[in-house]
């Protein structure tokens, strides 16, 4: 259990790398959905429990997972989702104008 | 409270409806738009006026189980700033866009309802979800022109706000994951036998988190360039609202959920006060350097809020009066800095600080209108920016920020350069022939309404400061918030 | 209870409104005079209360100081705002009456709050006034604004102090603080290092606004000194050291308004020196100064400023129009020379005399000579070129007859206080045991005078020259182009460059964490 | 020099991301190392009430729908957003046709896929409450179906079937019908977005018609998300 928080950690650093690192534009939005994946990876284990069922409560059961943390997840999922999409739209309109994807030549702005 | 959950779903609602307008009711546009916001406005009201003693209203009935909306005075004082700004909006923009109109009033109504949603929730994931509603919407009227510019520094924006929010969730999560609840009252007193480590981490992850939203230097860079080429009338709710509500989160979160004594005992006060300190020194040497109208005040935005910040920081009630005080002036003042630039930008295209030369004596009382903001906005008396900056110089110095209360001063004087420097130039005679599209009436009255309460609340503070005095009994003690959360 | 200087504000007021060009004069009519009449009426002891968040303000107060300050600036109001109304344009004509109007309430202010306020209202519609009125004074009132802003500023911080350490926010004498306050008043009254904003503005200024200016931006400053920092003894020397500063100046200058100005610098002196002192004497004498200085400087400015209406410039060579063309000028030039030299029968000379008389230290005495001497050289300068010194300038128009009526009912009083020198005294209540018309005073009154006189006719050629080179050292444009060298760098940081703005932040968390942390 | 410089700056970039994961390590750590039993006494009581309170079997759904359904009005409006800016973004008029045309195999195998996608779609969402799915997934299954004919057809064939009015209508239709959903609890009394306590009839949890509005939420949020994504996939995919 404790490897995948490590996993987590992982994730979210390597999504921020990419973040200040990358060039590309596309990459830098690759990096956005990498720390988004991460923490809802990390909201899937804030709710996870030994052995527990998935929460849906039709038969038996036991142990059931924490349904919140999975509601959160969705939530999440759909705002990302969102941003991520506004974002690589935004990506297209300025390889249109720019004719580059390289982020140290879109600088109109400065000052 | 019934009043308070249609502070956030008639927005949306008339978001949702002009959608629908826009593809087949063209003709009803018009007064779906202003109809909608002078019903938000009355709503507003009521809103305001039942703000103390603080209200709750449990969505879907739950109770603690679900999502709670409460509103008192420091939400109060956001509903009111919306009150104030969002109805002048709506005007200006009718005029100003010349095309284009509907998407413009969609995005806009979506923020409104992100920011209110914000400033009402309860609920620490709920707010998180309401600040993406008015980040993604912000951003989308900040490409409305969609030049080169605007999308470029949209984009900036986006990636920088994305971060903040990503660091934000994480330590929600946290919250979750530690005290298994989400609600704003509990929290704390699940808070109570964390130990401090941990704990002083999350805070800064939230801390970070916001700060960039605020933009402090040095997370301010997409701040300027976010404005530089987005429509006028959308400056002034971001820069009133839109960084606002980040600071009214991060206040939230801060004496709410950590409390006064912790973020004393570790050292945030400190470190507060002293960022702000910094942010605003050097965001006036920058503004100094700044060519463009819409750049010049975005960056003395990042400044003003360094006051606000050091206002909120230093910890009490004096302290938080006057940083709450200053975030309604900022908000008028620098609205009707950005109206009158925006009435430039549409009658001739002017933007550029050269470009506004001689226009002082074309339009004597819109410069007039600018010159009283900008003297307010530097903190010169007898304006609203005076006195609020008077109390945060007190509090500072009753709390012993000895240095911030004196560079507070320094700062009152190095913003005095730009803008003089801008006033200037209105008042330099040019010899060109101008084209001049001669600006409506719809364009003028929301400016002299936002240039005449800088005055107004310059010469009577105790107006406003009915409402803002009683902020600190629900923000300082955060005691009194959770009881009545909890339904004492 | 009408106060003189609402009196004024309200008059700003209803020159906003949107009525015909001629209102202005009836306006300009009532508010002064009324204003005048009103002061004269107050009864010192008087005072006003008003609650203003937490604190309790005394916007209003009178007591005999105050009353005889405001008495000199509600009769100076009124004869500057006739001098000008003619001339200047309706939004000028606001701002004048907004800056007579605050100068006023300052005066008559209870408490450092109202008193800061207005302040900076004065600095504010004074600035507006030097930057709207001319296409030539832009960049000169940038710097004028800046300077004040700086000292009020400081006035501002003092103020801080003092509540802080005293929780009261009532004009008495500073406790905390004092440092900052004196950098305040110093800037307003042009001491010397503070002092650049005044040649620069005042001769550069079209001349109805530094006739207003001078009027009332040094004497505020003195009043306020004499509230808030009087009887600081080391300061005397200071003011010495001013007035001396003022007077080799003064001599250097080729523009009739640069030499008034500094002459200005050197007439503070005299009242710092008065102040400094601290007793009754000294300072009722620095007040009276302050009355007589306002009298015959504004007659010096008001004359220049006919000189300059008439042929158009303020070169001393324009100054030989008075003795032809000018006569009125001319009378009401000679009575200011003789009252600013000390000349007994003149005004300036009871103040003086009443000054002299509370020093006991030998080398202010001695210095305080000196310094009457060098203003009575530099006049004689001026005298040279006026009225000996043959000239060939022609009118090109005719001076209003407002302006003559201002400048004629200044003359009037200065003669009137120069015979009869217990007219003030009768009028405020101040009474300083002096005889001036025995002989010890006169001789020592008139001494420096003679002595003038006769070194102008010996070294005349080095008195009356053309300087090319003039001095000129300003610190705080240094100053400012450090700022300005600072944003450069710092602005060129930011390139636009994505991944620079997010490393910036990220090391931002990491501070911050470590911060925290640690 | 400069090659130094870039080594140093790389080395800076990593080093600032190790320290902060570091940090995140210690804090994990810590969390973890905490007194484990942690009360989360709210998600026991959805556990142990939910079914009960909100007639959903789906526990998810019930959170999702009742207990935190204002979050997902959050997020519908996200998605509102989102499609709106894009379809700003994109003007209607530069539909082009995508560059790949596929084998009639392709298109036939699509033509046949389509209708299972219909009803796969329409049972998620009418079971959400009763079975895994829901309103988003669902949504994401009927957008697909948008997709799959802009794929493999083109977008002008996609906006022929549904035109993008239709879809923004449609879209539009779905957050409203949310709001007014929750505004019946308004009406009836009780609170916004309230369900069994404003007497919907919560019904016997495991039938389909039960737990009260959860259901019609469940559609409009179906119509919402699948017409929001068939939007941004088709305004993405139109930018050249």
């Amino acid at each position: 259990m404790e490897i995948a928080y490590v996993a987590v950690i992982i994730l979210f650093c390597l999504g921020i790398y990419t973040i200040i690192t990358k060039k590309n534009l596309i990459k830098i939005v690759f990096g956005v959905t990498i720390v988004e994946s991460s923490l809802i990876l990390l909201l899937m284990l804030v709710g996870y429990k030994p052995d527990g069922t998935a929460p849906i409560l039709d038969k038996e059961y036991e142990i059931v997972v924490d349904p919140i943390p999975q509601a959160l997840a969705l939530t999440t999922v759909v705002i990302g989702g969102s941003v991520t999409a506004v974002m690589l739209v935004m990506v297209i309109k300025i390889h249109r104008r720019y004719r580059t994807l390289n982020i140290d030549e879109i600088r109109k702005l400065r000052g | 409270m019934e009043a308070a959950v249609w502070v956030i779903i008639l927005p949306l609602l008339t978001a949702f409806f002009l959608g629908i307008s826009k593809l087949y009711f063209k003709r009803i546009f018009f007064y779906l738009v202003t109809g909608s916001a002078i019903i938000y406005l009355y709503i507003l009201i009521i809103v305001i006026t039942h703000s103390y003693p603080p209200k709750v209203y449990s969505i879907g009935d739950w109770g603690l189980l679900g999502i709670n909306v409460m509103v008192d005075p420091f939400s109060g004082l956001f509903l009111l700033m919306i009150a104030i700004l969002f109805l002048p909006f709506i005007i200006f923009s009718m005029k100003y866009n010349k095309f284009l109109k509907h998407d413009y009033f969609i995005f806009a109504y979506l923020m409104v309802a992100g920011i209110s949603g914000m400033v009402l929730t309860t609920d620490l994931f709920n707010l998180y979800v309401f600040m993406e509603v008015s980040t993604l919407s912000s951003c989308a009227l900040s490409l409305y022109k969609k030049t080169d510019r605007g999308i470029e520094g949209t984009f900036k924006y986006l990636i920088m706000s994305t971060l903040g929010s990503f660091f934000i969730l994480l330590a929600t999560i946290l919250t979750y994951y530690l005290t298994g609840t989400l609600n704003m009252a509990e929290i704390p007193l699940a808070f109570e036998d964390i130990p401090f480590k941990i704990k002083s981490t999350m805070m800064t992850l939230f801390v970070f988190g916001y700060a960039i939203k605020i933009g402090l230097i040095p997370l301010h860079a997409w701040l300027p360039d976010a404005y530089e080429d987005s429509p006028i009338p959308y400056n002034v709710l971001s820069s009133g609202l839109v960084l606002k509500s980040a600071v009214y989160a991060l206040i939230r979160v801060l004496y709410i959920m950590f409390g006064i004594d912790f973020l004393d005992e570790s050292g945030m006060l400190t470190i507060g006060v002293f960022w702000g300190v910094i942010t605003f020194l050097i965001a006036h040497c920058l503004a100094f350097q700044q060519s463009n109208l819409n750049r010049l005040l975005a960056y003395s935005s990042i400044a003003q809020i360094a006051y606000i910040m050091i206002g909120l920081f230093v910890g009490t009630e004096a302290g938080l009066i006057a940083g709450s005080f200053h975030i309604l002036n900022h908000a008028i003042m620098k609205g009707t800095l950005f109206l009158v630039v925006g009435i430039f930008s549409y009658s001739l295209n002017a933007v550029e600080k050269k470009d506004i030369k001689g226009l002082g004596y074309k339009f004597p009382i819109l410069s007039f209108t600018f010159v009283v903001a900008s003297l307010a906005i530097v903190g010169l008396p007898p304006f609203n920016g005076f006195m609020s900056k008077w109390l945060i110089v007190e509090a500072a110095l009753e709390a012993g920020f000895v240095y911030a209360a004196f560079f507070i001063l320094v700062g009152t004087f190095l913003s005095l350069t730009y803008y003089l420097k801008v006033i200037v130039t209105l008042y330099t005679k040019n010899e060109e022939e101008l084209l001049i599209e001669e600006p409506s009436l719809s364009l003028k009255l929301p400016t002299f309404f936002l240039g005449s309460l800088c005055i107004v609340f310059g010469m009577v503070p105790s107006l406003p400061l009915n409402l803002i005095t009683k902020i600190p009994t629900f923000l300082l003690d955060n005691g009194d918030y959770i009881r009545i959360l909890l339904g004492g | 209870m009408i106060t003189p200087g609402f009196l004024y504000l309200t008059g700003a007021l209803l020159l906003f409104l949107p009525l015909h060009e001629r209102i202005k004069y009836i306006i300009s009519f009532l508010i002064t005079t009324g204003a005048l009449i009103v002061t004269f009426y107050l009864i010192p002891g008087y005072s006003l209360q008003l609650d203003f968040l937490n604190y309790t303000l005394v916007p209003f107060k009178v007591d005999s100081i105050s009353k005889l300050t405001g008495l000199i600036f509600a009769v100076a109001g009124l004869a500057a705002v006739s001098y000008s109304v003619n001339i200047c344009s309706l939004p000028n004509l606001r701002l004048i009456f907004v800056f007579i109007g605050s100068a006023l309430t300052v005066v008559f202010s209870g408490d450092l709050f109202t008193l800061y306020i207005f302040w900076e209202l004065m600095t504010i519609s004074s600035s507006f006034l030097i930057i709207m009125a001319s296409d030539f004074t832009k960049k000169t009132g940038y710097y004028y604004f800046l300077m004040h802003v700086a000292g009020s500023l400081s006035l501002l911080w003092g103020i801080f102090l003092q509540y802080s350490a005293t929780g009261s926010l009532s004009l008495n004498a500073m406790e905390a603080g004092i440092p900052f306050v004196l950098i305040a008043i110093a800037v307003k009254l042009a001491f010397v290092g503070f002092h650049t904003w005044m040649p620069l503005t005042y001769s550069k200024a079209p001349f109805y606004v530094a006739v207003v200016l001078s009027i009332y931006t040094t004497k505020v400053g003195v009043y306020v000194m004499a509230r808030l920092a009087s009887g600081i003894n080391i300061l005397a020397y200071a003011g010495l050291i001013s007035a001396l500063f003022g007077i080799v100046m003064a001599l250097r200058q080729n523009q009739v308004r640069k030499l008034l100005s500094y002459s200005i610098i050197t007439q503070v002196g005299y009242m710092i020196i008065g102040i400094s002192i601290g007793t009754f004497e000294g300072t009722s004498g620095a007040m009276f100064h302050l009355v007589n200085h306002i009298l015959y400087k504004t007659v010096l400015f008001m004359a220049v400023g006919v000189v300059i209406y008439t042929t158009g410039k303020d070169e001393f060579d324009n100054l030989g129009i008075m003795r032809k063309k000018l006569p009125l000028t001319s009378i009401a030039t000679l009575v200011a020379i003789m009252g600013i030299s000390g000349v007994p029968f003149f005004n300036g000379y009871m103040s003086k005399t009443i000054i002299k008389d509370a020093l006991h230290e030998p080398l202010l005495k001695l210095g305080l000579d000196l310094m009457s001497f060098g203003t009575s050289l530099m006049f004689l300068k001026l005298i040279y070129y006026a009225f000996i010194k043959n000239s060939s300038m022609n009118l090109v128009k005719k001076p209003t007859i407002s302006m003559q009526l201002g400048m004629g009912l200044l003359t009037v009083m200065m003669l009137l206080i120069g015979i009869h020198p217990y007219l003030l005294e009768n009028l405020t209540n101040i009474h300083v045991d002096i005889n001036y018309f025995d002989k010890k005073h006169m001789i020592s009154g008139i001494k420096p005078f003679l002595w003038s006189i006769a070194i102008f006719i010996l070294f005349n050629k080095y008195v009356v020259k053309n300087y090319e080179r003039l001095l000129y050292f300003d610190i705080y444009r240094k100053m400012g182009k450090l700022f300005v060298t600072t944003g450069y760098v710092l602005s060129n940081y930011h390139d636009g460059k994505l991944n620079k703005y997010l490393l910036w932040a990220t090391t931002t968390l990491i501070t911050l964490l470590l911060l925290l942390m640690f | 020099m400069s090659r130094l410089n870039e080594v140093f700056k790389k080395l800076y970039k990593i080093g600032l991301v190790v320290t902060f994961a570091y940090f995140l390590l210690f804090l994990f750590y810590d969390i973890h190392n905490l007194d484990n039993n942690r009360k989360r006494y709210l998600s026991a009581h959805y556990i142990s009430e939910g079914v009960q309170e909100t007639g959903a079997i789906n526990l998810v759904a019930s959170v999702l729908y009742d207990y935190r359904a204002f979050d997902t009005l959050g997020e519908a409006t996200m998605i509102l957003t989102a499609a709106t800016v894009l379809a700003f973004l994109v003007p209607i008029s530069k539909a082009t046709t995508f560059g790949t045309t596929f084998k009639s195999i392709v298109k036939q195998t699509v033509k046949l896929i389509l209708p299972y996608l219909a009803v796969l779609g329409t049972y998620l969402i009418l079971f959400g409450h009763v079975s895994p799915g829901g309103g988003f997934v669902g949504g994401v299954v009927l957008s697909i179906i948008a997709i799959l004919l802009t794929i493999t057809y083109s977008v002008e064939f996609s906006e022929y079937i549904v035109k993008p009015d239709q879809k923004k209508l449609v879209e539009d239709i779905g957050a409203i019908g949310f709001v007014l959903l929750g505004l019946l609890g308004v009406f009836t009394g009780s609170n916004f977005l309230a369900n069994g306590q404003a007497y919907f009839g919560t019904g016997n949890a495991g039938e389909v018609f039960s737990a009260g509005l959860i259901p019609f939420i469940n559609v409009m949020i179906g119509l919402k998300v699948g017409a929001g994504l068939a939007i941004i996939f088709n305004s993405l995919i139109k930018e050249k």
